[in-house]
This record gives C-alpha cells, structure tokens and sequence, in this order.
C-alpha cells in the first residue's frame, strides 16, 4: 500500500494551471462549462506535448535507435500508468484507442464480428451516448441480431426491474455507460455487470463520462470490456484506451490491419500479434498515448476524491441556484449523480438559452448531446448542459445563474 | 420595391443603432417575434432545414414570376435569424435570388451566426433558400 | 493562379526550426534519418499545438460556443487546406483519419464490405505497406473474395507486364503505394489508373510516403482513393487523411458508430449525416485535424519542389558515397525514386548495423520496413533504411557513412 | 562451480574494463563469435524467439538435474548478448533459473537491450530461457 501524500486543494492554483480559462470571450472572462464535451488541459499536459516532440519524437516498437527506444518507453509506461489507474491486471490488457468510441467500435467489430450470432440479442441501455449505441446496430444488423434498449425512469435512472426481465432474454451482451452525459446519472454498474455475468452475458462498460471524475476499478467491478475518452479528462484529443479481459481480446478477431498488428505478413495469410499489439494498427497518437498518461498522474496529483467532492460541490450549489429561478426544470435527477447538470427553462429554447449565455462569455452546450434516445424518453428536443471540472468556482456558477435569469428575460 | 441590397443595408443600418449585443439580440428576438406565421401545414418533416441545432421549417411558393417565403423554427432567434434572410430574399424572382450575396449578416456582427459548423443553421438556411429559387427556375425553363 | 513567391532555399534556416536535432544521442549529435517512419516537427507544428490548447480547445461541430465555434472553423479550414493541396474537387472529400493505416482500413470495410462479393478479386501491388495489404485480407476472407500481388521487379519497380496480365482477371480494385516506404521507388501510379479504370476496377493510392515529398495532385492521378498520413510529412501523430472520390464515398457504409456520424439516432434504426461526418464518428483528433494543415502550410512556404530538389540532392550525394564501400548492395533501384535507400552490407546483419550506427547517434531503420511480402521478394530478411527529410544535410550523410564503414570493419 | 552471481560479476566486471561503448560492443562481438554452435537441427521455426529483429534460436535440454541451454542468431551482436544470457544460466538447476535476478545487463551499461520494446529480443529472450526452466520443472513433479 501506498499512503497518499497529504494534498491540500488549492482552487487558485488549480486554475493557474489552466492558461485558456484567462481568456476574454465576447469581451467576457470565460466561464467554461462544457466540459463533459471535452475538458481543458493543465499546463502540464501541454508541456509534455512538447516535450515529445522536442525531445523524443520517433516511430515507435520497431526502431533500435535510441529516440525510437525513448518514445517507446514513454508510450509503454503510459499504458502502465492506465493499467495502475483502472486496476487492470495486466498492461496488455489496455488497448490505446483514438477515444471512446473507437473503443465501442473495436469490441462490436472484433467481439461481434467474430462471436455475435443471428438472432442473439445486445441490450443497450437507453441513456447511452450515440457511440455506445450505433457500432451495436451496424453489427447487429450484419449478423442479424438485435439491439434492445433497457428503459430510463423519469429519475434518470436506469429501470432496474425492466432489466431483470430483459435479462431472461439471455442477452449475449450488455452496454451501458458508468456516467450519463446527458442526465449526469451514475449507473450501478457492478450490480448490472453481476446480474449480467449470472445470466451468462458480457458487459461493456462506457466510462467516457467516469474517468475525469471518480476511481475506476475494473477489476472491482467485474467489467468484461471498459472504454475511456482522454480528451475529457485532461489529456490530449484523439487519446483513449480500451481495457478488456485477457481472455476476450486473446479470442477476439483484429480491428484494423496494418503494421504493427501483425506476427507476418504473406499473400497467401498473415497472422497476428500479440495483444496490446493486435489491436494497435499502424503508427499509433503517439503523443496522445504518452501524454494521457500524463493526464491521469496530473489528476491523481490533485486526488480523484478531492476532484469529485469539489465537483460535487459545485453541483450541489449550482441546483440550489438554479431552483430558485422561475421555470427551471432539471432533466435527470438520479440520487447518484456526477457533475452534469442537464436543464431546461419553462417558455425558452435551449439553443436560444445557449446563444445568449455565449454572448455573456459562458459555454455551455445544448442539444441532444448525442443522446437522442434520451430526449424521446423525455419527449423533449434537447436541454442545456452545464458540466464542471475540477478548476471551476462557485463564482462562476454565480455568474452562470445570472445569465441565465437574464437570457430568460429577454427571450420570454 | 426596394433592391435586395437596398433591405440589406437598412437591415445593416438598424442594426448599427444598436451599441452592444445587447441590443442587437433584442432587436432579433423582436424580429422573430414579428415573423408571420408559416402554414401549420408546411411544418413537417419535409420542410425541415437539416443542420440546425433549432428545428427549423422552410417554405416557398412561386406566385406569379416571384418566389415567396414562409418559415418558422421552435427557437426565436433562429426565428429572428429566418427573418432577416426572408425580408431581402421575399417575392424576387430565382435569379434575383440565386445571385444574392448574403453576406450582410457579416456586416450586422451576427458573423458567429455565419460560421458552417452544423450547429448553426444559417448557411444551411441561406442554401435551401437557393435551393428552392434554382428549382422553381428550373421548372420554369 | 496564385504567383508562388520567392523562396530561397536556406537550409540553416529550416534546421533551426527543428529543436529536437539539436540533441545529443549517446554523446553525438542526432543524425535522424528515420524520416520514413515518421518526420521531426518544425516550431511553426509545435507551436500550432500549444496554441490550440492554450486558446481554442473544444468540442467541435455541435457547440454554439465561441470557443467551439472557433475550434470548430479552424478544423473546417484545415480540411480546406489539405483538399486544395490534394486538389480534390470538394472539402467533403477529404476525411481526417488517424492515419494511412485508419484510412486503408476505412475503405476496405466500408467500401469492401458494402460491394466486395465472393470472386472477387483484389489486386495488392508486391511493394505495399502491411497498411495497404492485411486490411484487404481480411475483408477479402469475410466476403470471399481474392487478393493476389502484382509482381516486382529485381530492380524495385513493378513489373508492369505482370499488372498487364492480372487485369485480365477484371479485379475490382487496385492497391498500390505511392512511394515505397520500403525501397523508395515512386510508381508510375497515373498509368496504373488509367489502366485500371479501363478495366472497371477502382484504384486506391496509399500516399503516406508521398506527401512528405511530391506535390499531389488527386483529380490529375484521377486516383478513387487517396490516403495520406500527417505525422510523416511534419504533423502531428495521430493525424492523417483519406480522400475519396464523392460520388463513392456517399454510396460506402459509415465505418465507426458514433456521435458527429449520424443524422438520428433511435433504437428503431439509425441514419447517416452527410458527408464528411458520416466517416468521422466520435471526437476527432481535433488537435491534430487542425495542425496538420499547418504543417501543410509550412511545407508549402518552403516549397514542395525545392523540398524534393533538396531531398533528391541527399539520395544520389548518400549513394554515390556509399557505392564506395566495399560489399554495399542497394536494394530497389528503380529510375524514379523518393528520398529513401535501402540497402545491404556484405556480411552485416542490418540489426547489428542499426546498433552501431546508434551509437554513434545516427538513427536509420533496420529490418522489414512493415514490407515482408518485399524482403520476401528479394529473400533477405530485412534492410537497413536510410530516408532523408527536408532538414537533412551532407554533412551527416558524411558521417553516416563513415558511420557505416566504421561498423562493417567492427562487425566483418 | 561459481553461483550465477559470481559469474554476472565477473562479466560486469569484464565489461567495467572498458572506457567506451566501442570496447564493450567489440567485446560483445567477439563473444557472439566463440558462442558455440548450436546443433543445426535445433534452428528451426520452433526453436525461434518471437519478438527479436534478428532471429534467435534457442534450444535447452535436461541433462541429469541441469539445463544446458544452445543459441544461435543471425546478428553478431545478438549473439554476443546470447553468450551473456547462457553463461550464467546454463547447466541450472529450472529453480535456479527461475530465481536468478537478470538485472545486471543493465549495469553492464547495456540497458537500451533491456527495453521492452519488439526490436530488442533480450527481455523475449530471458522469458524463454525461463520458460524452459518452468517446463523442465512441470515435467520433473
Ligand atoms: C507506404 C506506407 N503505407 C502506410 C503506412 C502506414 O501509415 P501510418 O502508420 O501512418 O498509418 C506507412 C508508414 O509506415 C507507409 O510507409
Ligand atoms: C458517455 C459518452 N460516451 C462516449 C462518448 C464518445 O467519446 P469520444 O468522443 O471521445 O469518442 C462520449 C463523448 O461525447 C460520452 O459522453
């Protein structure tokens, strides 16, 4: 066991590290609350891009030359830096993606496109995000099979009783995400993995959502396949990672071809790599991969309990605000909830809502945020979005709310 | 009847009485406000603008040898957006149309209105309505 | 026309725009000629990054947020940049992948696997990348269809006679490189499509060793396929595009599920956005989109023909030089070559070659160059690989090629 | 006989002798050249190590209580690392090779051979010879 250094949270410092939020937007100090689209990043992480490229920059696994050695190292140590912080058991257990939803994609291509079976049946749960939902249907429908969706309640929260009974269905497979980021909702994930597993299923967990906010113990959680974004947890975009079981990626048929993946190449057959390498075709984001390691010591740094309780926080204010102004209606109100705070304001449109705010120098995003099935569940066409991230403030959930009551009056 | 430039530069007029952004977004909201109704009946999925974040329906007539807008959307800027396109563009022939230049609501300082990202919808707006003048031309060869 | 404004070739100039051969390696000054794997980065690249983040980083497409709108605009002009470098006829032909490889892939399954049937027969030239040759196995044994290699030559070039005779076969498509990243030769891949076309097969043209080198020019070539790769033309890794001809690209299936990708998305069934998006599922590397346009930009103030002018310079000066050694054997000697040497030394394992010339801190690549159907070709296992960039000089291939007799003497 | 620690100290002190890397690299390679040939019927596709840019076989055999380890690569100086490997493992005991501590490559002044990346075959080729001893010790239960 390591103990934890003594950390003391330190907002001021925390946001120093952020040179973007000092900016002027339409001659506003910026007030960033769409980070649950993608995060800002410390200076940390900037550095160490540069770093990479200034320093070790090289094609990496098959190069004797020592900057190709310096790179491969780096690229390597991150993955371990993942296995550590997702608790997996082996580092070739972590697939470096381009994000979340390659993730998706790669178990639903080389899972289903070897495994899956006319008639089998993927329940997919109903507050997912559109890339825990489409890779389903396109393999699905190659192999005729079928994708059902588990219900959401009016909480936001998964229908737990709708899914017992789907799961005498025998499903073959369940994706679900670990953190809504449409409704905010925390799922019970290692109930859904447990009830999963006893009915015989596989389970991937989407934790696109999780990753910038709480630890992950896919080992804990029994979780067959787990996806993370690194864009919306500090590190750079086109970085992510896939974990899966030893045994399942072992089974599984390659992703993409190209170099890398390979053990050799003939016309008349090639054969494959060993895993990570199977899955990783061609010259990978190097930078990415490096520098989302990156990222994750950066958070562990501050301490995933301290980001969540400070994120909690700032949810916690900015619902008590917001209630107080005429109209407001919460969409998700689930009892387990991360720091997204999805809304809508009685008589007034959410692009309009969002237009205004924008010209007060505050993003926020609105829409469907690419979770369509839950604005039919809520038979709404989309809502505002505000998601915190470690280095927001109170004041400026201030003046967030303000907005908001202004943009509200001039657009009743 | 005024040019098309001539509506352009009033509307870029009126708007320049405006300070800050402030003004400027009531003045749309009002706009918007004001757009006459468009037919319950055109408010379909045919009539849908793709490529906006707001919905947003589009429709044209050909009344005599001049075309004739009638649109709406669920959000009022976009509605007021819808009106300053419609109030140049309205009862011109399809070539009028077609060799319009848009380029005023730069002028007016709604350029992030302007950018093509899918989120705002005004440059698909601005094609359909080319769409429809090209089509009505079209049939009238 | 634009009038192209007057360079002068100023070679310091460009080195100082590279931090990282600035650097020591064991002791010695970097000598990087592992340009073929991936290309060093000038400031103008770095820099790019660091403003990125530093100023504009967010979500793009679906935010109506200054700072997503102005990521947004600058990944758009980015895509605008690389079709008007391309030459494509419309932006929305052009989709940013993560790579040569990612894009190679990309067709083979969204096209193979809409069109591709049993019988059918795909032609892969000998000289291919494993990119540009395991994506067609595998969808080729999914859908039963053939792939067969078009022959080489004993001197790196195709044998054209043979590409003749297998067109007779009618093949449905064509794969060919347009540079070999492993001997060098530049195909003849205008004539290669012509012939192709008049045959009905398509023709996708793997650009990765292209774009760093030679102006490309997609609707001259009448190529159906382009796939280029950002981080080996002086981008970041991770970036890389696709171009496709429109009217093919609207009839392919989408290749990833995923958010930006669809039109609307129910459990009902699914639809497509339009092109690019349709292609482009998930948050893109949207750090990368945008730089690799100014990488672009930065290739072309210097001038891609004084770019190829300088490189061609380094490779006859590299094998005049070497061509006195005693027991140098090049390996593809085609009349038409890129910026690469390949070559053997009598006795000497290239690994052991690689190990020394290391130590002497010159980086060269050594084995099969992700190109075993080649070394098969030629029955050696593999080759050491000399490949030259813009910021190259004679000097180091001076040194290199002391470096290489040095070894041979400590090795025979 | 010496322990396998006595013997990894006398090649790090071997190598301590030399100033530069050119001594120790030539000092690898005239290794490499005395590593006894292994038997030719050993130098199969069976007998290669996977991960290694030159091509390594490996082959041990049980004589008695031991293991006696043969190599062979088409690299010079991956042979000199072989020889390295092999002198302090060969005629083991499996749990002697299973506990002996490899660190000392690195104090050679070795380390870019210890990476773990595909192009350097030396972690691949310790896993091997551990391999071996694990079966050889199945076996023998
Ligand atoms: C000719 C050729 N094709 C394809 C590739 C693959 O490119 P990437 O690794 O960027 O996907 C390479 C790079 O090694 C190459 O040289
Ligand atoms: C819950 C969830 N899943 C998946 C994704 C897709 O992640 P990425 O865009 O990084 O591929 C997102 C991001 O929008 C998300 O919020």
């Amino acid at each position: 066991m390591i103990t934890k250094p003594e950390t003391k949270f330190d907002l001021e410092a925390i946001r120093n590290e952020f040179p973007i939020l000092n900016q002027k937007v339409n001659g506003q100090d910026l007030v960033y609350f769409d980070n649950a689209a993608t995060s800002q990043k410390p200076k940390k992480v900037i550095q160490a891009i540069q770093d990479y490229y200034q320093n070790i920059n090289a094609n990496i696994h098959r190069g004797v030359h020592k900057l190709s050695q310096l790179a491969t190292d780096a690229y390597e140590a991150s993955r371990k830096t993942l296995q550590e912080h997702l608790n997996a058991r082996f580092a070739h257990e972590i697939i470096f993606t381009t994000g979340a939803s390659q993730g998706v994609n790669l178990v639903a291509r080389a899972w289903g496109g070897k495994f899956l079976k006319s008639g089998d049946i993927i329940l997919v749960s109903g507050m997912e995000h559109h890339s825990n939902i489409v890779p389903w249907q396109i393999i699905a429908q190659e192999k005729g099979a079928e994708v059902l969706p588990i219900p959401i309640l009016e909480s936001g929260e998964l229908d737990l009783e709708a899914f017992h009974e789907l799961l005498k269905k025998n499903p073959v497979l369940v994706a679900v995400n670990h953190v809504s980021n449409a409704l905010g909702t925390i799922n019970p994930v290692k109930e859904i993995i447990k009830l999963s597993h006893e009915k015989g299923a596989l389970v991937l967990v989407d934790g696109a959502q999780s990753l910038p906010h709480m630890k992950i113990d896919v080992q804990d959680l029994n979780a067959d396949f787990y996806v993370v974004s690194g864009h919306k947890a500090y590190g750079p975009t086109g970085s992510g990672a896939l974990y899966g079981k030893e045994d399942l990626l072992k089974e599984m048929n390659p992703y993409m071809g190209g170099g890398e993946m390979i053990s050799e190449v003939k016309f008349s057959g090639s054969t494959w790599a060993d895993l990570p390498h199977k899955f990783e075709a061609g010259t990978p984001h190097i930078e990415g991969g490096i520098v989302l390691g990156k990222a994750i010591d950066w958070m562990n740094e501050i301490g995933l309990e301290e980001i969540s309780r400070h994120e909690n926080e700032l949810l916690i204010y900015a619902q008590s605000k917001l209630n107080e102004l005429e109209g407001f209606r919460p969409i998700g109100q689930a009892k387990n909830k991360a720091s997204v705070l999805s809304f809508l304001m009685e008589g007034v449109h959410p692009y309009d809502l969002g237009m205004i705010l924008d010209q007060l120098g505050i993003a926020v995003r609105t829409g469907h945020h690419c979770a369509q099935p839950v604005m039919d569940s809520y038979k709404i066409p989309g809502t505002i979005r505000a998601s915190f991230a470690v280095y927001n403030t109170k004041a400026e959930i201030d003046r967030f709310v303000q907005g908001v009551q202004q943009a509200c009056e001039m657009l009743r | 009847m005024e040019s098309i430039q001539e509506i352009q530069e009033e509307i870029v007029d009126d708007f320049a009485l405006f300070e800050d952004w402030m003004g400027k977004y009531n003045h749309l909201i009002d706009l918007g406000k004001d757009l006459p109704e468009i037919d319950d009946a055109y408010k379909t999925d045919d009539h849908l603008i793709k490529g906006c974040q707001s919905r947003v329906w589009l429709h044209a007539d050909m009344k005599g040898e001049k075309i004739h807008f009638s649109a709406d959307s669920d959000a009022i800027i976009t509605k007021g957006i819808i009106s300053l396109l419609i109030r140049p563009l309205n009862h011109r022939s399809p070539d009028e149309i077609l060799n319009a230049d848009m380029g005023f609501v730069d002028e007016i300082g709604l350029k992030e209105h302007l950018s093509p990202t899918r989120a705002n919808g005004l440059v698909s707006m601005i094609k359909q309505m080319k769409t429809y003048a090209l089509a009505f031309k079209a049939k009238s060869l």
